[in-house]
Parts: structure tokens; C-alpha cells; sequence
């Protein structure tokens, strides 16, 4: 249960999965990202609503084939580089996309979570949307006639997410936006949680939820995990990061010589925090 | 004179609108990162009834004391009346009918409103990736009214949006109830120009107001139909120094 | 906003109306089911999971023609008397009910909160529920042909439910066992709510949720309002009370002996209090 | 030897199918108030590896120092490893295949364990109105597994139930597959006079053991079918000391 994230991804992610890392602005696991990364994992279908950085590392990277979201932008900056380079140009190779709204992965994913093939929702009306997502289709109410929107679950092999806290039978407790983090864990085959810090009980804090730990795979400390992502209570979102990784991105070379050095260049998170000073 | 940008020009006006719907009751906003983020925590500066900020994130009732970079910043949540879920918000919140007005941007409009923030030429082979949806399909067709705040250009102000994310009017009036809509739809474009509004007969956007200083000729130059103007076009009220100072004091903090 | 319980069900409680006084164990509102009979309401359609002592006193009053319901028995001690002789021997008139299960129910209250006309489960497979509940159909998922259960939004005139604590503004806070609260107050047209106490700020409660005061139409300060349920942090059950119930709802007699003298003898829910020595 | 009573023996053998059941990694048990939660709180104290308990009032891992009359008594609540609403309960957690074990009571059970909570009589015009289904249908339709605890008689053990509220085996082997129920479906009866099991070529519920001081004709007057009893019928063990001084010490607490 409580294993280091480099055996987590070792035992739990394999070439070819599907994975959801979730945690929308909040408590994205970046450092899982770039473990996996490190481990060379290929042709993965990633899942997520907001790609956010890290998923634009793992596109460059070379690590996916497919991507299903919602927004794919830097959240407050502008793109997502390496995620363009990868649509418009097919660099570094061609990335088959599933775009939906939030509201539709929402769906999706609380679809998957609660055991059921499909969710229903008033969504895509009137929008360009389901011309190019075959997974957008429609049911008819039953009861009134009226028709809706379907969209599949979302049933990743892995769910990975962040969170603050961790007791030692892996009972995990989160808090601050919770975004569908409780959500990709549940409609999750397997799931690997990092989090600050691992304690021996969980003091109730408000607006904390409790994964309990039959449904966590593996936890894993790895403190600061989100960067530059955050964990409420523990860290504050590293807006510069995020404005400077336009430049870097913006540019294959400049990205690469990044990547090799801050992510391939390191054997795990510590050593990455230490080698861009956070 | 004070003196002022054109983008202030843009946020102090959709400002006032916020501060108009929550006089008459409409306060609840949902409201997207940037430019609608900028104004409506701007409205809740100046009015004393405050519109309600909704972000997708999760949190409801937010009262931000700087302006977030992102949809999920810290604070957001920290100065709710309550966070919920992703799943909760668009569903219990959203999709019920809960939200007055959506406040939305995009890279590009059409005449009928439509927005476009997916991409710039074909969706297979596009010129420019756009980041995508995000929550804005559903935010125009369920909340109330919808206010767009963008800056004009012929470029972004185009006839026919190459990707249709977001339904104003789509293909012009009756098209949202034929479609079965239950919000409201785009009321008010205000842009760096000026103001324009559905016409009530085509749904088609019309210039009613211009801000100080600008030209019928810098509209037509900056928007991609053959836009018309209202009767007797007015000009928007000047930014007081209130408003200017609060919005720069929000943006400095 | 803050008003007294007499003027919010005055104003908000019709006859004829659809009226869901929600709360799953904890935080029942008994104070609005005994205001509603002093006011004398007629005709009423009652929704509510587990019906409990509130509807038994008011199926026993003569106020409700029809009840929605997942199971109506005195929660640890056995039978509703009320709901039973009703069901039974039409007493004091014909009850139409209209019968689900709890999955069922809390998938129609989610439904209504969600303002969609209907919600799917994996639900009333191979029970006798579908033959004898109209309300019970089924619809095909688009994308793998998979048969689900299907029933309609709940969506009530009036959502009633008890919490700790609202703040002058009318936010309300509720916390520990939260049943289907929320979505009972969401799927509603208008909202009561009783408190324990009003107080100027809000405090953090772990667990907690809130309300904003702008889906809630009536806040009533009425301390204890959920007897004999509770109200965690304020109160526990009056496991005693619903015992002591079996016994004088079985008699008719005695059931409207106790009404006249606990509920119609009394002008508010403080004196009820009195009345019954709590 | 010990004195008993024959409830003491229906809750100890439940408990220990519980603590059998644990043992072998399948923790997670679904459970009705009464007799399934006096068993499941019983089988917390005598097993190393305890029971995870939810109720349906949407306490997971919930340690209750007190058995609870109700199935929203605070002490759930307060003693959970986490609290979620009525909705998530069924919809996250036993829809999705997370429950092990379902431990179901009930009014009536028939010959393939279908159980009645609903009516006696006709549903239109009963002779008796029960409760009714409260979270019954899905936990037996979902949970990996079914554990059933009753007193038996030939008027609760019948036949054919009048109302089916909760699936057994519906009428016979294959009916649940036809049916596409996830969940195994009920694989212990647990009465006050033995236990039964479905037999693996008909699913009708047989006799595997009674307990000790029980006959056979006690079972079969007790039984409202012609029930059969397993070659070599064997009695279930004496309850130990331990089991009974905890179980007495659960219940006065």
C-alpha cells in the first residue's frame, strides 16, 4: 500500500493503459507524470479534463497516442505548447483526441465512478462538438419524451491523483477544490495517490473528504507532488512557473533540453524540485 | 479627462452590466478565467449588492481578495460560501437553472454569437489549436442570459465561427428554441469598441453603444460582417475615477 | 429570509402541494410536519425516503392523499402504525402510494436536483416493484445496448429540511449525516429550513455543507426542531420517543388523543416541548 | 456448558461467516440495522481482521462503541472513516461493485431466497404493510456476495414470497444471470435454527447445518417447503465463552 512512487508506477502503470491524472487546478500530480516520464512508458491514453503541464510533458515526451479532454490551455497563460505542437504539426508523433466539454467528462466520469455504462446530461446542444466526438450521442427521457445527451463512462486502468494527506493504512484525506478527484479514483481499475505527508491518524479538517483505503492501490510520499500545481494547506500554486513554461514549451528544442534535464536528468521528485529551485 | 485603456474601457463596462442584473435580482455568475474573472470581481467592488461569482471549480459564493491567475487558485476556494465537486457544480448548479448569467470569452464570435475557442481552421487538420470547451457549451445554453466580454479584431469578429464550441443564436432567431434550449442566450457583447446586442427581430449582433473615442469606421474596420449600428448611437458613459482606481488597485493587488 | 415557522408555512405550504421533508435519520424536521398540521394543510403528496414519525403524524391527521416513499417503518422498532392503518383499512382516508427503493429515490431526488426529467440506476432487477410503481421504466444505454432501470426527477413544491446552524444572510450549514438533504432543497421549487441556532459567521465544521441563502426561500430558528430525530453537535436521537411511539400510534384513539394534546394543543414548537418533556 | 439462546446462536454463526469471510480479503459489508448490524458489530470484536462497515445512511468504515437502534444513529456518523450522502452512498459505492457482502433481513423468504419486506397478502389490499424495500433491491442485486440472517418459521420461510422486494435466486438456477445481476447473490442463510445454502445445481436454499441442541423436525416445521437437509448434516459449533460474553457485553453496552 504505502510504496515509493517509483514502485507505484513500476507495478501499476504498463504501456498502452489508460490513465486519468486529476485534480482540476488543484492537486495535480505532477510528480507522477514525470515518473512515468523516467520509466519510458509508451502509447498510453491519457484522460483528463485540463491537460495543464503535466500532460503537455508527457505529449512531448512521447509517451501518448491518445488524449480525451475538455480544456487543453496553460490555465491563465494561454496554450498548451507541446499539446498544439502534437495537433497541428504531429510532433512528436500523431495524438488521436476525444474533446469534450467539463460538463460532459463530469458526467463521464461520475458515470464511471458509480458503476453505470453512461451518463446523461443537457450538454453539446447546438455545438460543433458531436461532429467530431463519436462518444456524444443522445437518449430519450422515458418519462417526458424529451431527448439528452450521453456520453460514456470513463473507466480508466489507473487513477492517479494528489492529496494532502495519508494515514498508514492508506486512508486518504483531501481538501480545498476537489475537482473529480474522488471520481477518477472510483472509476478506476487500480489507483496510486502521492501526498504530503503520511500520519499516524487524520484530524477532521473542514471540507475534507476521506478515501478510504480499499479502493488506493498504492500511496506514495512524495511531498510538494502538485508542483507547480498545489496543495491547500501545504503550498500555493507557482503562477510564475506556469507563466515561464510558455517560453520554454514554445520551442522542441528548448523543451527537450528541459525535460532532459529537469524530469530525465533526475531520479525522482526531490531531486527535480531541487534542480528548478522550488 | 482620466485617462484609460480600451480594455478598461471593456472590463468597467461589464462591470456595470453586472452591476445592473444584480440590482434587478440577477446576481448569480457563472464566471470564466480572464477578462469575465476581471469584471465581475470588479462588480463586486463597486456595487453595493454584489453579483454572486460562481466558478467551475467548484466554488460558489467566491469573494477573492486579488485576482486569480487560474479557475482553481487557492484563493477561490479559501473566500467561498462553499466548494463542491466538478461533477456537483455543472450538474446541481448549472445544468438546474441556478445561474442568472454566464460570463464567457472566446477567440471568436459570429454575428449570432456563437464562439469559437476550439479551433482556427478545419478541427482535423487546424491552423491554430485553441485550448477547447472547457465549461462554456453548457454555460451558454443553461444559464439565464449570457454576457461575452472580447476584444474586437476583424480576425476574432467573424461572420461564420470556423468551430461552433459555444450556441449564441446559432444560425439566427428560434434556432435556440427549436433546439430546446432553456437559457436565454447572449444578451450583450461588450467588446474594446464598444457594446453590441442581439437585434430582437434576427438575433443578429448590433452595435448600441460605443465607448468614448471610438469611431463608427474603427468598428466596421474591426468586425469581420457588415455590421450595423442602432439609431442614434450612443457613446458609454466615461469611466468615473472610482471605478478606474478600483479596477487598478484589483489588478495591481 | 429569517422568519418564524408559522409565517414560512403560511406563506410557502399549500394545499395540494408536493412536499419533501427530507433528512435520513439525522435531522428530520418534526417542527414543520407539526406546524403544517396546526395550519391544517389538506391533500398533500409527501415525498420522503424513510417517512418516519413526521408523516406517520401527519398521514394519521388527515392531511396527505398520496405518500412517494422507500420505507415506511419506525426506524430500530418496527411498524409505522399510521402509514400501516392507512395502507390497510383506508384510514382516515384512501393513501395512494407510490413505491420505490432507496437507490431509486435518492437517484429521483439527484435527478430533480440536476434539473433533469429523469435518472438511471441499476435498480429493481427482478423485484415485483416495476409491476405495481408506474414510475419504474427502463431505458437502453447508446452505447452498449446495456438495459437500465430509469426513473423520474423528484421535483417537490417544497423541499423542508432541519440543520445546525444558518447565518443572518440565510446560509445554512449542516453537517454529519447529510441523506438527501441537498437534494431535496435543490429540487424544489421553494425551501424551509429550521436551525438550531442563527449566528453571525458561519464557522468551519468538518464535514459540514452549505446552502447559499439564495436557494433557500425560509430560515425559522426553531432549537431542537428535529425531535424526536437529532441534530449532531446539538442533540441525540430520542431512541425512547420512538419507542414509546409504537404504542400510542396503534390505537387510533390514542394517536389522535396525543395529536390534539402535543400538536394541535399547542401554538408553536417550543410549547410542544413542554408538552412532552423534552 | 454454556446457556444460550437461539438468537445468540443465529449471531454468532453470522459473525463468524463475517469473520470467515474477512479473512479471505472480502471486508466490505453492506449492512441493514437489527440483526445484520448486531452480527457485523459482533464479528468487528472477534475477528483481527474486522469488517468493514457501511450502512445506507452513507457511513463507510463506521466502528460503533454502542449498537445503534436506528441506521442514522449519530455514533455512525461520528466513528466513520468517512460520511457521504444518500445518493453517493448507493451510486459510488454499491452500484459500483465496491461492496463485498450484502447482509439482508427480511418479513418473508422463499425457497431461492428472494425475500419479502414489502406486503403480506396482496400488494393492493394487504394483510399486513411492512416497511417496504429501503435499500434491500440494490444490495442484493449488487453486493459480491449475500448474507441473509432470519428467524425461521413456516410463515416467514414460505414457498413463494408474496411480494419479491429483494432477488435471490428469482426462480431458479440462471434466473440472475438472465437478469445480468452483477452480484452473486445470497450464499448464507443464517437462522436462529441453522444455516442454509443454495444448493449449486438448483439454487434452492438447503439445510447445511443446524445448530447444536436443534432436530431435523424442528426445521422442517419451521420451513414452509420441503426443505432438504445436506447428506452427514453437521452442527454448527458451540459458541464459545469469548463469543458470547462479547456478544452479551455488544448488547448491554
Amino acid at each position: 500500500m504505502i510504496t515509493s512512487l517509483h514502485d507505484a508506477v513500476a507495478q501499476h502503470v504498463h504501456d498502452g493503459d489508460t490513465l486519468a491524472l486529476e485534480g482540476f487546478t488543484h492537486l495535480i500530480p505532477h510528480a507522477v507524470a514525470q515518473e512515468i516520464i523516467r520509466q519510458e512508458r509508451r502509447n498510453l491514453h491519457l484522460v483528463r479534463m485540463t491537460p495543464d503541464l503535466a500532460y503537455d510533458w508527457l505529449i512531448g515526451s512521447g509517451c501518448v497516442t491518445k488524449l480525451t479532454f475538455s480544456w487543453g490551455g496553460n490555465p491563465g497563460v494561454g496554450s498548451l505548447q507541446r499539446f498544439r505542437d502534437a495537433v497541428e504539426n504531429q510532433w512528436p508523433h500523431p495524438l488521436e483526441i476525444e474533446e469534450h466539454s467539463h460538463a460532459g467528462m463530469a458526467t463521464r466520469y461520475a458515470a464511471g465512478a458509480s458503476g453505470l455504462p453512461f451518463g446523461v446530461l443537457r450538454g453539446y446542444v447546438g455545438t460543433d462538438l458531436p461532429k467530431h466526438t463519436n462518444s456524444i450521442k443522445t437518449v430519450e427521457c422515458p418519462f417526458t419524451g424529451e431527448v439528452l445527451a450521453a456520453v460514456p463512462a470513463i473507466n480508466p486502468d489507473v487513477g492517479i491523483i494528489h492529496a494532502q494527506r495519508a494515514d498508514r493504512a492508506g486512508n486518504v484525506q483531501i481538501w480545498g477544490l476537489l475537482g473529480v478527484q474522488k471520481e477518477a479514483v472510483l472509476a478506476s481499475a487500480r489507483s496510486i495517490v502521492t501526498v504530503e505527508e503520511i500520519v499516524d491518524e487524520l484530524p477532521p479538517v473542514p471540507g475534507a473528504i476521506v478515501l478510504p483505503y480499499w479502493v488506493v492501490n498504492a500511496v506514495c510520499h512524495v511531498p510538494g507532488g502538485a508542483h507547480p500545481s498545489f496543495a491547500m494547506g501545504f503550498s500555493v500554486r507557482d503562477n510564475a512557473f506556469y507563466k515561464s513554461w510558455d517560453a520554454i514549451s514554445k520551442d522542441r528544442d528548448a523543451f527537450t533540453a528541459w525535460v532532459d534535464k529537469h524530469i530525465k536528468g533526475t531520479t525522482d521528485f526531490a531531486e527535480y524540485r531541487e534542480s528548478v529551485g522550488v | 479627462m482620466a485617462e484609460y485603456t480600451t480594455d478598461e474601457l471593456m472590463i468597467v463596462n461589464a462591470a456595470r452590466q453586472l452591476g445592473a442584473l444584480a440590482a434587478a435580482g440577477k446576481s448569480q455568475c457563472f464566471v470564466g478565467i480572464g477578462l469575465p474573472s476581471t469584471a465581475a470581481n470588479l462588480a463586486r467592488r463597486l456595487y453595493p449588492i454584489e453579483p454572486v461569482l460562481i466558478y467551475e471549480s467548484g466554488c460558489i459564493g467566491s469573494k477573492p481578495t486579488t485576482l486569480p491567475l487560474s479557475i482553481g487558485d487557492g484563493e477561490l476556494a479559501d473566500t467561498s460560501d462553499a466548494v463542491v465537486s466538478v461533477p456537483e457544480i455543472f450538474a446541481y448548479w448549472l445544468q438546474a437553472g441556478r445561474i442568472d448569467i454566464g460570463f464567457l470569452s472566446g477567440a471568436q464570435l459570429d454575428k449570432y454569437a456563437n464562439i469559437n475557442s476550439t479551433v482556427i481552421g478545419s478541427y482535423e487538420s487546424p491552423t491554430t489549436r485553441l485550448p477547447g470547451a472547457g465549461g462554456a457549451p453548457e454555460i451558454a445554453a443553461s444559464a439565464g442570459v449570457v454576457m461575452v466580454i472580447m476584444r474586437q479584431s476583424a480576425r476574432s469578429f467573424v461572420e461564420r465561427c470556423d468551430f461552433r464550441t459555444s450556441i449564441g443564436f446559432g444560425d439566427g432567431k428560434g434556432d435556440r428554441e427549436r433546439l430546446g434550449l432553456r437559457g436565454g442566450g447572449p444578451q450583450w457583447v461588450i467588446t474594446d469598441l464598444g457594446v453590441m446586442e442581439p437585434d430582437p427581430d434576427t438575433c443578429e449582433l448590433v452595435v448600441v453603444a460605443v465607448h468614448p473615442g471610438v469611431t463608427r469606421e474603427q468598428v466596421v474596420a474591426a468586425t469581420g460582417w457588415a455590421v450595423r449600428f442602432v439609431d442614434g448611437l450612443p457613446t458609454t458613459d466615461e469611466p468615473t475615477p472610482f471605478e478606474l482606481d478600483t479596477l487598478r488597485t484589483l489588478q495591481a493587488a
